[in-house]
């Protein structure tokens, strides 16, 4: 339910256009390229629709002009390679190994970020008995921003906006903008198909814009 | 408290580096910034007669952090004064704030304690685990050390327990720093 | 060998430092041009020397591993040659732009500043040299640290400071430019002498380790022999071309030649310099 | 903050164009089906929300690798993760020596947090060896086992299901090995295994002079001991038990302390007052030499061979034996005329005659005295010779069952029982020797009760099928470990010999290559088990959990429950129980038998249960010495046999003889393959790895890089540096590597540490230097043990 006097129409287009953009960003991300994901971006995402501030190096248009089987097994390849393993991954996609000590998990950006979701009232589904993943892995980072829009949109009162809003800026300012640029830059050094590169370019870009415009906004 | 030094028995040293690795892991150190080190000394040849081998090798090893020493020339050396020998227990210790990363102390030490983190532009050290110490714990590398040939203590104490023989074989001359360290050489290293 | 910063630092103050005194040599000759003329010859030298001396500056702050705290350096003069020879290169290196600026304003060259950035660069060299002298690297406490620091002054300053003179005086005073040449080559000579002492020296001397991890100098330099034979021959190059130039000025070559000469002693020195610090390795 | 920001947004500078233009670009909502773009966070359980700093838990726990230290580890957690670790700090007592952590002990913290860990099962999607895999979740990995082994069970029978020797993270009381096997016996049997790749030889060699493998005694032992050898044996870095510090209590009492050894090893620099250098596979014959002096300068114990011995001269033979078969005929070599003096011996083992003299003699009269034998040498081609020869020159010394001396042989005791979760029964009932499991698959049906088949039925001559399915759990022996790696390979990626392989393993080893389906596995802080260490074991540490799994990593227990459930038999499995429950179940079981065995409570408390020395000092075979009447050996003739009846029925006199003789090996230094490959090649138990754990540590890479070991004389010849890169080559392999010039090795022979991780480049040269490149799958005649001391070599710059 959005409150009509707290946000314009086209304000709450703007939020969430955000907000699909931190989706599609998960789901380039959290999932090997599939049929199904192929044909959803490519329909649904206009990279010329971008501002220029977000830019993926048009390595996605001319990943999908690549023929539909090939470029979709070169991503799949490439999403188990880059993040998933069993090889040591050239690009593992958690703060801790970038910002930590010793290039190891569970070091103290966990923490950070573990205590900025429960400053929400968020915490990691717990599986029983499962340790599961590391509270700082790139798709839960992502996810929270995400979650932060939908408070924006449903907040009751301008403060809770305003809370929300700082979240976000909590996240960007002090975590992701502090370890995507290296992991974009790795995954741009290793990957080798287009795909990952476009999506590099455009995570590492449209977080950089994003941390703008949340600035702008507060 | 009195100045504080090690002590370690030589001969029973069998170079398996459990204190070094057990530094590290306590300090959070990089690869190549080692507190502690163990130096192999090996020298002696073979003699062959028609098919027997003759041999007189004579192997040992030293464990070697830093010794706080009594006129340690790291301090003397260091342009900022960044290089500073507590008072109360002698132990010497790099400050950080002041510490401009010339790394003049490494030329200097006869033992090669200073080691440079390049992640911090800052020498790092020995600090003796005075943080340990003062919980009422041992040094990380005393409690290592499998063949207990690691011990600490005040340095006078150690040297009427132990003597006071700090010059062995392979290790630099004692006069020139003075090192508070004690050693039982290994019957190779007299 | 990883101390590229520290061997650009130490020949170029050294550079500097030699070109100072041989300008201070060549100024009385230099005084009997009228002082505007003389300004004018004098004042590439004097540009350059201030250059190099903030080359110097700039690379020994590449070599600090936390430059912001490099006002510390000078705190504990007491009992630190690094600390001393900081405090006194900072007043070469005043004294140098000092004296570039003055003669720029005054469109004069102050003679006594000359002086001063002489006797303080001299003394310079002698912290310089300090500094190795008192560490426990094998190969390095011993005269030649000295020599060859000096000798490094004393060949490249003569020759940087005719190579920049002699262009303008060439036109204006053919026997001044030749004494020039002829003295800034007896004193490189001289130069070549002090080092080749130094290492005579240091040959007969027994290295011992002073460090645990130390390696015998002797080893340390064993893969080197030939860069040292190469680094010697170079020399012999450089100073044989400035001695034919200071007798066969006359004959047409053009004293660019000089600064071909220039640009090989420095990589001769450079080459020297290099193999010096491999000691530290 | 202004009330309403909106109204602000026009005058900030990203201008209004930019936006409408944006957002179009992602129209619709990019909510894919399968894919959760939310639900990973939930609304906070419990309404604390800023979770209280939760002080710091310190957990005793132990790691449950095949390593024989057993070191207390403390783990300091907060909240939910492992910040630091130590080690044991309780009093350091001669009866209770403190277990501290060795090297590898000091670097769990990047083993457990590495970013490199397996963390989702995958399933293979290249070819078999190529290491292309893909994400599969726990339900697909469980039902594609489970097809697949019933698939193979129907069509092959159940003698084609093997789960390989593993001594990685391997378990104990609940160890993977053991559980799969009692899984395939609920399930119509498997292909077990016997022997291990440690002690294959000693194991089987040691009963045929003693009857059992337990000739072990209490280390108080050696401060009594005059003079201690330590033949082949490197406590210091092979870690049995706290061996070292009790070895040096004895060097403290003036005990003398010789180790033989190709290698100055570690424990030599430390704890020796002499080394003898001794080439390779000659251990046997330096042996008769001693042996000869000892008895043509009757040092020999007369009473105690009369008594205790039999087969020492000809009047002590068993009948039915022709003449000049007995030990001193053979030493005086008067039925081959050559009698194995001293000099005859310097020509093989290049130890001088005068040191083997000398020894021989200080060995025999400086009573009581240990020869302790390591497990290296028997790990060559005629291992068991070694062996026996070490117990015979014990029995003809009298140092058998006297405090002070050392029955030498297998050495296996241990003064703490566990019991494990038991195995079930196998109603196939076979078992291969475990070095032979890849004959099994190329020629299966072939071998034999002669390839050392056990358990072979009247009518069943051979194996009744090669094996199919292989699951290697916990261990790199699938290709790491075992020989000829280059042979090996080509084996397991050939997908019509073996049909299904599956591994569970903690990193990407050489091994997990070449899996099908590839499990994470959780480490020993994420399960329940109970450590102890090799002979000598004094101690057993709960090895506590302290953490949850990482990832979607499962204890081999806990992923084999889902497959028992879905092969119907997890109800027989697991009785019930999940990994605690079993741990608590061997607790109460081994209190049984040990009546001061901790109860769960007090293990948790304590973490550790040590048996002090003090009144438990055990000496071998003491009972039987002091009282022969009714203490007899468990020999056919009830003595020590240094003449065995069995062995001479075996009659392939030629490999395996009765009496320990020295046989010239192949691949030794007096086979004719010396023109090609010149130099003797011995692996060794190095510091940082256990076998092959923590080769990918960078903490222990920079404490012990993988160098070969190179005498500066063999170097010299082939005009090699220290620190070059090398290629070390033979007819079965390249490894390339940097060398280590060292005078630490004797000349003619190279060793390179074992167990570094298999890194073939395309033309298969491995680039890391993995030993097994260079070893052989030629068995040792008795035992069918891994001979992998045993290689000839070249070496040349690359």
């Amino acid at each position: 339910m959005i409150q009509a006097g707290l946000m314009g129409a086209d304000k709450i287009e703007w939020m969430n256009a955000r907000k699909y953009m931190y989706q599609l960003l998960i789901v380039m991300f959290s999932t090997p390229m599939s049929q199904e994901s192929y044909s959803l971006i490519k329909d649904n995402v206009q990279t010329n629709g971008f501002p220029e501030e977000i830019s993926d190096g048009d390595f996605l248009k001319s990943f999908f002009q690549e023929e539909e089987s090939f470029a979709i097994q070169k991503a799949r390849e490439d999403y188990f390679r880059l993040f998933v393993g069993p090889d040591s991954l050239p690009c593992p996609p958690w703060e801790s190994v970038y910002r930590g000590k010793d290039r190891a998990l569970f070091d103290y950006p966990t923490f950070e970020v573990r205590d900025l979701y429960s400053s929400f009232g968020l915490e990691m589904k717990k599986q029983e008995g499962q340790h599961d993943e590391a509270d700082d892995h790139l798709i839960y980072e992502l996810e929270f921003m995400s979650i932060l829009i939908d408070k924006v949109l449903d907040a009751d009162s301008p403060a809770e906006q305003t809370a929300a809003l700082l979240g976000q800026k909590k996240m960007l300012d002090e975590h992701l903008k502090k370890w995507i640029p290296d992991l974009a830059q790795d995954i741009l050094t290793n990957a080798s198909s287009l795909y990952f590169q476009g999506s590099a370019n455009i995570l590492n870009s449209f977080i950089q814009f994003d941390s703008e415009l949340v600035n702008e906004l507060l | 408290m009195a100045q504080l030094g090690f002590y370690i028995n030589n001969d029973y040293c069998t170079g398996c580096k459990a204190c070094v690795v057990a530094c590290k892991d306590k300090n959070d150190n990089e690869v190549g910034v080692n507190f502690r080190r163990v130096y192999e000394h090996s020298e002696g040849d073979y003699v062959e007669r028609d098919h027997a081998v003759i041999q007189n090798i004579q192997t040992f090893f030293t464990s070697i952090s830093c010794n706080h020493c009594e006129n340690p020339k790291c301090v003397e050396g260091c342009p900022t004064g960044a290089m500073y020998k507590r008072e109360e227990d002698g132990v010497v210790l790099v400050d950080h704030d002041k510490c401009v990363g010339c790394k003049y102390c490494v030329w200097n030490c006869p033992y090669g304690a200073p080691q440079y983190n390049e992640v911090l532009g800052k020498m790092t050290k020995c600090d003796f685990c005075i943080d340990l110490i003062s919980a009422g714990e041992n040094p990380a590398c005393v409690g290592s050390c499998p063949m207990r040939a690691i011990e600490y203590g005040p340095i006078e104490e150690l040297r009427a327990k132990y003597g006071n023989v700090s010059d062995i074989k392979g290790l630099p001359n004692s006069s020139i720093t003075k090192p508070n360290l004690v050693i039982t050489a290994h019957r190779n290293a007299k | 060998m990883h101390e590229w910063s520290l061997l650009i630092f130490t020949l170029c103050m050294q550079a500097a430092i030699g070109g100072t005194v041989m300008l201070l040599i060549f100024y009385k000759k230099l005084s009997k041009l009228d002082p505007e003329q003389q300004f004018h010859v004098m004042k590439l030298p004097l540009v350059v020397i201030a250059g190099l001396s903030l080359i110097g500056l700039a690379a020994s702050f590449t070599h600090l591993g936390s430059p912001e705290n490099a006002l510390n350096t000078i705190r504990h003069l007491g009992s630190s040659w690094m600390s001393r020879e900081i405090l006194v290169t900072g007043m070469f290196i005043a004294v140098a732009c000092g004296a570039a600026g003055l003669a720029f304003i005054q469109k004069k060259v102050n003679v006594w500043l000359l002086a001063a950035g002489a006797v303080i660069g001299l003394f310079d060299i002698y912290c310089m040299g300090a500094i190795y002298y008192n560490t426990l690297v094998s190969g390095w406490n011993s005269i030649n640290t000295y020599t060859s620091f000096y000798g490094t002054a004393f060949v490249l300053g003569p020759i940087l400071i005719v190579s920049l003179l002699v262009p303008f005086l060439k036109a204006k005073n053919e026997e001044l430019a030749q004494a020039f040449v002829k003295n800034a080559f007896y004193i490189a000579l001289g130069g070549i002498a002090i080092q080749l002492i130094g290492v005579a020296i240091f040959g007969i001397t027994a290295p011992e380790v002073n460090q645990i991890a130390g390696v015998n100098v002797m080893d340390a330099l064993e893969g080197y022999q030939t860069t040292v034979a190469i680094r010697w021959m170079i020399e012999i190059i450089g100073i044989f071309f400035i001695g034919y130039l200071s007798i066969a000025m006359n004959k047409k070559i053009p004293i660019y030649f000089a600064y071909g000469a220039l640009a090989v002693l420095i990589f001769a020195e450079g080459m020297s310099r290099y193999v010096f610090y491999v000691m530290g390795a | 903050m202004s009330n309403g920001f909106f109204n602000e947004l026009n005058e900030k500078k990203i201008s209004r164009r930019k936006f409408i233009k944006w957002s179009g670009a992602v129209s619709a909502p990019v909510v894919l089906g399968g894919i959760a773009t939310t639900g990973n966070m939930v609304k906070k359980a419990g309404a604390e929300l800023a979770a209280k700093k939760a002080d710091e838990l310190v957990l005793t726990t132990c790691s449950t690798v095949n390593c024989g230290g057993r070191c207390l580890i403390k783990a300091h957690i907060n909240n939910g993760v492992v910040t630091r670790l130590t080690t044991d700090t309780k009093a350091d007592t001669f009866e209770l020596p403190q277990l501290r952590a060795c090297i590898r002990g000091r670097g769990y913290r990047q083993f457990v947090y590495n970013p490199d860990r397996l963390k989702y099962p995958m399933k293979r999607v290249g070819k078999r060896g190529e290491g292309k895999f893909e994400r599969i979740s726990w339900e697909e990995a469980i039902d594609y086992i489970a097809k697949e082994l019933t698939r193979i069970t129907e069509k092959y029978g159940p003698a084609s299901r093997y789960s390989n020797y593993a001594s990685g993270h391997s378990g104990s009381i609940i160890g993977a090995g053991n559980m799969i096997q009692r899984l395939f016996g609920l399930t119509g049997g498997y292909l077990g295994f016997h022997n291990s790749y440690s002690s294959a030889q000693t194991t089987n060699a040691t009963p045929f002079t003693y009857g059992t493998t337990q000739t072990g005694s209490t280390l108080d032992n050696l401060s009594h001991s005059k003079m201690i050898i330590l033949w082949g044996h490197n406590p210091v870095e092979t870690r049995f038990g706290v061996t070292d510090f009790y070895v040096r209590k004895a060097k403290e009492n003036g005990v003398k302390i010789v180790v033989i050894d190709p290698r100055q090893s570690d424990t030599a620099v430390a704890l020796a007052d002499e080394w003898i250098p001794i080439a390779p596979t000659t251990d046997a014959a330096m042996m008769d030499a001693m042996t000869h002096v000892i008895i043509t300068e009757n040092l020999y114990d007369k009473s105690f061979v009369d008594q205790y011995c039999v087969g020492f001269d000809e009047n002590h033979m068993p009948d039915g034996v022709p003449e000049g078969e007995s030990l001193k005929s053979y030493i005086l070599g008067e039925k081959d005329g050559v009698p194995k003096t001293p000099e005859w011996a310097e020509k093989i083992t290049r130890v001088p005659a005068s040191t083997i003299r000398r020894l021989a003699r200080e060995y025999a009269t400086n009573k009581p005295s240990a020869l302790m034998q390591g497990w290296g040498p028997q790990r060559q081609a005629y291992g068991e010779q070694f062996v026996r020869g070490g117990t015979v020159l014990a029995a003809i010394t009298g140092n058998v069952g006297v405090k002070g001396g050392w029955a030498s042989g297998a050495g296996y005791i241990s003064l703490v029982k566990t019991t494990a979760v038991p195995k079930g029964d196998n109603p196939v009932g076979l078992t291969i020797p475990c070095f032979l499991w890849t004959d099994a698959i190329v020629r299966g049906t072939e071998m034999d009760a002669k390839d050392g088949v056990k358990g072979l039925a009247e009518e069943q001559d051979t194996l009744p099928v090669n094996m199919k399915a292989m699951f290697n759990l916990a261990g790199n022996t699938l290709i790491n470990q075992h020989s000829d790696c280059n042979k090996t390979a080509e084996i397991l990626s050939d997908e019509s010999l073996l049909e299904l392989i599956v591994v569970s393993e903690i990193f990407m080893t050489p091994s997990a290559k070449f899996a099908d389906i590839l499990l994470p596995s959780n480490t020993f802080m994420e399960r329940w088990d109970v450590g102890t260490t090799w002979a000598p074991s004094q101690q057993a540490i709960l090895s506590q959990k302290c953490i949850e799994n990482m990832y979607e990593s499962k204890s081999d227990y806990e992923w084999m429950t889902m497959l028992a459930k879905k092969l119907g038999v997890e109800q027989k499995f697991t009785e019930g129980r999940d990994e605690l429950a079993w741990i608590k179940w061997s607790i109460e079981e081994s209190r049984k038998t040990d009546p001061n065995f901790p109860t769960f409570e007090e293990f948790k408390k304590e973490g550790i249960y040590q048996v002090s020395l003090e009144g438990n000092s055990v000496v071998a075979f003491e009972q039987q010495i002091k009282d022969p009447k009714n203490n007899k050996f468990e020999t056919p003739s009830g003595k020590i046999e240094i003449f065995s009846k069995a062995l001479w029925d075996m009659n392939d006199h030629e490999e395996i003889p009765a009496i320990p003789k020295y046989i010239s090996s192949w691949e030794g230094p007096e086979d004719p393959l010396t023109e090609k490959y010149p130099l003797q090649l011995i692996g060794w138990h190095y510091k940082r790895r256990c076998h092959s754990t923590f080769d990918n540590n960078k903490w222990l890479e920079e404490a012990g890089p993988q160098v070969m070991w190179m005498n500066e004389r063999d170097a010299a010849t082939r005009n090699i540096k220290d620190g070059d890169r090398v290629k070390i080559f033979n007819d079965r392999g390249e490894v390339h590597m940097p060398v280590k010039m060292t005078n630490r090795v004797i000349p003619g022979t190279i060793a390179i540490p074992q167990g570094a991780w298999w890194s073939p480049d395309k033309d298969g040269v491995d680039q890391r230097g993995n030993v097994n490149t260079l070893t052989s799958q030629r068995p040792s005649p008795l035992a069918k043990g891994n001979p992998q001391h045993t290689n000839l070599v070249e070496v040349a710059r690359v």
